[in-house]
């Protein structure tokens, strides 16, 4: 196998975990975090009038990106996946954009983002997204391709299921 | 070694048209995860995953083609979705073992 | 422009700068988050403004977006230093906004996004000098007072 | 093959099953939908993986399933390893890839899972 040369910058640091999916009763409201224990808390727990219970959990991970030029790392804690734009409805706005992007070799992702203790999505900060955009377009080899990672400039956080975000739910079924 | 020979020595059902490059290397796993954090670019990735994010996965981490094992068939929509982002499917009803075993006996590491 | 605006940022976009492309709209939607704008509002800007910046992305050497803000309106003004669109007419063609291969072909540089800008916004001008560049000007009315601060 | 063998030729950390090494391994069957591996592992094969939840020694325990191989230097759930020691289902962990431990493995003579209907 050829070596490739070394990327400047790398995904570094994976930490193995699980997204953890959980409901409040009785208000209905849902909202996910990463978990990098052994096993995803799965016990119910009061946090003010709001009962949390467990609802799902999909494998994943955590890592950082190094930049190898000046040592520098960043960890990405706030990202839950990426949503390719083409696993969205056609003829949605992204999925328009995506395509427009795609004829000229940009593929698109959205970062989708945990959410904050008030059930709000995190935000990944600018600079932090150029490092991401970096580390994967340093890995591709085909001429011409390149990888965007945008924000959800869009608004389709609350409108993607799971199924659309890269993750791995349903591994576990055993149907 | 080209993704072609390698798709004519082990009898690949070819779900796309080949777009055809060199293999650097083998990538086993069903986990997008995994996918994303370990697979290389150029690598061949060998699976059962034939949701749409297998495709987006592989486009993310530019591996050159997916091999999907036991004769699994993705949904002509997630079919579109690969050969638009120039990612070669193939199929074999060979599992997941067997096709390593034979990639590396033609001599893929 | 016919009045003062209560707040302007200008914001420089790079030309064939793939990975930081976005990086402008998104600093944007920031902007008008601190600003309290209805969340309908900064989607739709937000859409505006990657399409924009975009543009520019692919096709231009580099442009200037910039905000200004008014007590009813959000208005954005790019200008970019590029190819220049030929046709805006055809550019502005539904349709005509995905067919990047024969836009290319045809000499179109930008007014890739155009149509999904002018869907999004409810003020769209366009104006363009082949070899030289082309200027957006788009708004989006606010429903609400924009709040202090 | 011997357990004792898988254990040297993937240079495996044990997890589980220290004592059952002479455990004769008849084949090997790879994955991580577990689905997939009750649609299609035959009993006896030992199962190389990447899916380090609980799910995993359910799974082998149901297929009744010889061992287990974790790849990619995965560390197993808590409870995945409680259970398999509570069991006696050998449970090893190699930092290798799961093309790295198949191609290793049937190099070193250990036949694939024929495909069950």
């Amino acid at each position: 196998m050829r070596e490739a040369p070394s990327p400047r910058y790398q995904l570094v640091d994976s930490v193995p975990g699980f997204v953890v999916v959980e409901r409040a009763a009785p208000s209905n409201q849902s909202r996910c975090y990463f978990c990098a224990e052994a096993t995803a808390p799965k016990e119910a727990y009061r946090e003010g009038d709001q009962e949390w219970h467990f609802e799902e959990a999909a494998q994943s991970f955590q890592f950082s990106v190094r930049d190898n030029a000046t040592g520098e790392v960043a960890r990405f804690h706030e990202l839950l996946g990426l949503l390719y734009y083409a696993c969205l409805e056609p003829g949605s706005k992204l999925h328009r954009i995506g395509e427009v992007a795609h004829s000229v070799g940009i593929s698109i992702y959205i970062a989708i983002t945990y959410d904050s203790p008030d059930g709000t999505p995190c935000e990944v900060a600018p600079s932090k997204l150029e490092w991401l955009n970096r580390a994967f377009n340093d890995r591709i080899r085909t001429p011409g391709k390149k990888i965007l990672i945008l924000p959800d400039l869009f608004g389709i956080q609350e409108q993607v299921s799971s199924g659309q975000i890269m993750l791995d739910f349903s591994l576990t079924t055993m149907a | 070694m080209r993704l072609q020979q390698i798709a004519d020595k082990l009898g690949l059902e070819k779900l796309t048209p080949v777009f055809d490059q060199d293999i650097d290397g083998v990538y086993i796993s069903d986990m997008i995860s995994d996918v994303i954090a370990n697979a290389k670019p150029g690598n061949l990735l060998v699976t059962v995953q034939v949701h749409a994010n297998a495709v987006a996965a592989a486009n993310l981490v530019d591996v050159c083609a997916i091999v999907l094992a036991q004769g699994k068939r993705p949904s002509d929509d997630v079919l579109r979705m690969a050969e638009k982002a120039k990612i070669t499917v193939l199929s074999t009803p060979l599992n997941r073992w067997q096709v390593a075993s034979k990639l590396y006996e033609v001599g893929l590491r | 422009m016919d009045r003062d605006s209560l707040y302007r940022e200008s914001f420089p976009i790079k030309g064939d700068d793939f990975e930081r492309g976005g990086e402008v709209a998104t600093r944007v939607k920031g902007l008008l988050q601190q600003l309290g704008l209805p969340r309908d509002v900064i989607r739709r800007l937000s859409i505006a403004n990657f399409e924009a910046e975009m543009n520019v992305v692919m096709y231009a050497r580099e442009a200037t977006l910039e905000v200004l803000v008014f007590p009813d309106l959000i208005r954005v003004q790019v200008v970019d230093r590029g190819p220049g669109i030929a046709d805006i007419d055809w550019a502005m063609q539904e349709g005509h906004s995905t067919a990047t291969e024969a836009m290319r072909a045809r000499g179109f540089g930008a007014g890739l996004g155009l149509p999904n800008i002018q869907r999004n916004t409810d003020e769209f001008e366009v104006k363009s000098d082949v070899g030289v560049g082309t200027t957006l000007r788009y708004a989006v009315h606010t429903t609400s007072r924009p709040k202090e601060g | 093959m011997q357990l004792r063998h898988v254990v040297s030729v993937l240079t495996c950390e044990i997890l589980s099953g220290d004592d059952l090494l002479d455990l004769d391994i008849a084949c090997c069957f790879a994955a991580d939908l577990m689905s997939d591996v009750l649609a299609s592992a035959p009993n006896g094969a030992l199962l190389v993986t990447g899916l380090a939840s609980s799910q995993m020694v359910h799974t082998a325990e149901v297929a009744d399933l010889a061992a287990i191989v974790l790849v990619a230097g995965k560390r197993p759930e808590v409870e995945a390893l409680a259970f398999a020691r509570q069991r006696k289902l050998p449970l090893l962990l190699t930092g290798l890839s799961m093309f790295e431990v198949c191609s290793l493995l049937s190099q070193h003579g250990l036949r694939g899972a024929v495909r069950k209907e």
